[in-house]
């Protein structure tokens, strides 16, 4: 400790310990290091325009050095403070050193008071707000308000743009019109499966399937090849049943089934 | 301050003058949510109040205003003059887009009029509901037409002077071919490529084409 | 087009006269326990009415009676007389009681707004609880302004019509003691010399790299 604080701390009256003492206990009741700066600049008693930054710093100094002597954990921002005041502490007592950079301590400090000067200034406006006429306490609105009917009237609306879509979109329904229409030179294997399900129990030699195709489908090639597909489709279906036994002589040769009797592996 | 309100109620003070009576009374009965009697606001005003006589001063200020004082049972309140309750309307007008189905009908309408519900029905490929109709004949965008001189004599549709005049048309042969609408891209649907082709044959069952035959040439 | 109509429906129908507006904006102010704005009144009332004018009388007819007639933002009310508060007990609603941290808050976006949550904590010299700043907006005291147009495009907060209503404002200018706080220069933003220990620079960084990924996903 320098001579200087010493000094100062000696100069601390009796009664200033007591408040500092009590400001210690309550640390957690100030709302961040600026709201306890402003605590401590009252005990300066003078307007906030004219605070010695330099005495304050030293009181908060004091305070937080009387925090860590009562084994209080102080929070990490009031410890910052603490760095950054001591720092402007020794700006403000030494000579300007030309060769440093960044800003003076006068103007530091003089930043320092106008945040002080700044958040007193907001906390007087927030009493002078909340002690305002107040809706609820001192005047009041309309007890009974009366339901506004809200009339609502539809209109509709749509556009030429909005018709043609809608004519568009039906005509190209239309388009797809085909996908049902083939249908008609279309045997599914599932018509396929149903007409040999009730013929296989006929076939106890092997036998070419194309002699299931249904009559009428043999001659158009379109069709032809539909049922044939569908036929074969269903005749392996039935082989993986264990309906059917399923045989081919060789590649290209005619496919030949042949009912498959109950027990007979 | 509880000193100063006993002392109000020894009556020490003189009652506030009528004026101001007045103006609790107004204040009470604006700010409450129910009629309030004489005897409740007697007891809310301060001592010596005459509730009763302000009440006949405010009844008599409001007197042809926009705001009445009423008697509710044995309690007063205050309301809105009767005559201007069309005020307390507010008019929200909602523009809704026409529903699908709407506009689907109306077109079939427009482009095959004269048209039976059973010929929408047929193009369209759903039925079509009581309502939808009922909406574009409340529109005044459609009409009955002739009857149909086919077995069951069915009533026809046909559009209107004001779905021209809503649309712009001149009339309803203005309204673009499918040709037209391809070209503007409103037919950007095209059947999906590998889609068997639409063979004349298959299209015979098809009634309604016949009409609109001249709108497929492409 | 519309034009010519308009001007022809206000030659064929006569506005009410002058009396009969004050009376018709009287019951739409009296019926509505929310601000009415003026734009809303001339919607409501007869054609060629002038709400604004009719809004002159009415306004000197109220003055020092129990009810009185103010203005709220660019809206109407009308409110009880604040003198006569204490008549009001049975009507008192209980206001959640706020916070320091929340009152000094709502102080400051009053008189600094548009002011961004970083200002805020400069001015404070603490960082700003989520909580305090969630209760200022459900209280619809507060809302989101535009966003700074500075790295990071922060979010500012100003006061809504809700607030000049519940402290009984006209406007924001009319906030107490503003004249005095701008001439002494305390609604300043004055950036801080160099690094100074109360700067939320790392809250800055947050909302940069916040505003950032917006921007991004744009």
């Amino acid at each position: 400790m320098s001579e200087a604080d010493i000094e100062e701390t000696q100069q601390i009256s009796v009664a200033e310990r007591l408040a500092a003492e009590a400001l210690i206990v309550d640390v957690d009741g100030f709302e961040g290091p600026l709201d306890l700066l402003l605590t401590l600049s009252r005990t300066q008693k003078v307007d906030l325009r004219k605070i010695s930054i330099l005495q304050l710093a030293r009181q908060y100094l004091a305070f937080v050095e009387k925090a860590k002597q009562l084994r209080l954990e102080l929070a990490a921002d009031y410890l910052v403070m603490a760095a950054w005041l001591a720092f402007l502490k020794s700006r403000l007592l030494l000579p300007p050193d030309p060769t440093e950079e960044g800003p003076s301590g006068e103007e530091l400090a003089a930043h320092l008071a106008f945040q002080l000067e700044r958040l007193q200034a907001m906390r007087d406006v927030a009493a002078k707000l909340m002690a305002r006429d107040r809706m609820g306490r001192d005047f009041f609105v309309r007890g009974i308000p009366e339901d506004v009917t809200r009339v609502r009237k539809v209109t509709y609306s749509a556009s030429l743009l909005d018709l043609m879509q809608g004519y568009a979109r039906i005509r190209t329904r239309d388009e797809f019109r085909p996908f049902v229409m083939d249908r008609d030179s279309v045997f599914t294997m599932e018509e396929a499966l149903e007409r040999m399900r009730g013929m296989i129990g006929f076939a106890g030699t092997w036998t070419d399937i194309l002699s299931y195709l249904p009559v009428g489908w043999e001659s158009d090639p379109k069709k032809r090849r539909s049922a044939t597909a569908a036929t074969f489709a269903a005749s392996l279906e039935l082989a993986k049943e264990g309906k059917v036994e399923i045989r081919q002589a060789e590649t290209f040769a005619p496919i030949q089934v042949r009912r498959k009797d109950e027990g007979y592996v | 301050m509880s000193e100063g309100i006993e002392t109000q109620e020894e009556s020490l003070f003189e009652a506030p003058p009528m004026a101001e009576q007045e103006r609790m009374c107004e204040a009470i009965l604006f700010a409450s949510a129910e009629p309030v009697t004489i005897k409740e606001m007697n007891a809310r005003m301060p001592h010596g109040c005459d509730a009763a006589e302000a009440m006949v001063h405010l009844r008599k200020r409001y007197e042809g205003r926009g705001v009445r004082v009423v008697k509710v049972g044995d309690a007063w309140a205050m309301r809105t003059a009767p005559d201007l309750g069309f005020l307390m309307q507010k008019e929200m007008v909602e523009t809704r887009k026409l529903s699908r189905a709407a506009i689907e009908t109306l077109a079939i309408i427009a482009y095959h009029q004269p048209v039976t519900r059973a010929e929408i029905e047929e193009i369209r490929g759903v039925s079509v509901s009581r309502g939808t109709v009922d909406q574009l004949l409340e529109m005044e965008w459609i009409r009955f037409g002739r009857r149909r001189m086919t077995p069951g004599r069915p009533v026809t549709f046909v559009v209107t002077s004001e779905f021209l005049d809503h649309f712009g048309l001149e009339s309803a042969r203005d309204l673009p071919g499918l040709k037209e609408l391809r070209s503007a891209g409103l037919l950007e649907n095209r059947p999906p490529p590998g889609a068997m082709p639409l063979t004349p044959s298959d299209e015979d069952d098809e009634e309604a084409a016949e009409g609109q035959s001249e709108l497929f040439e492409d």
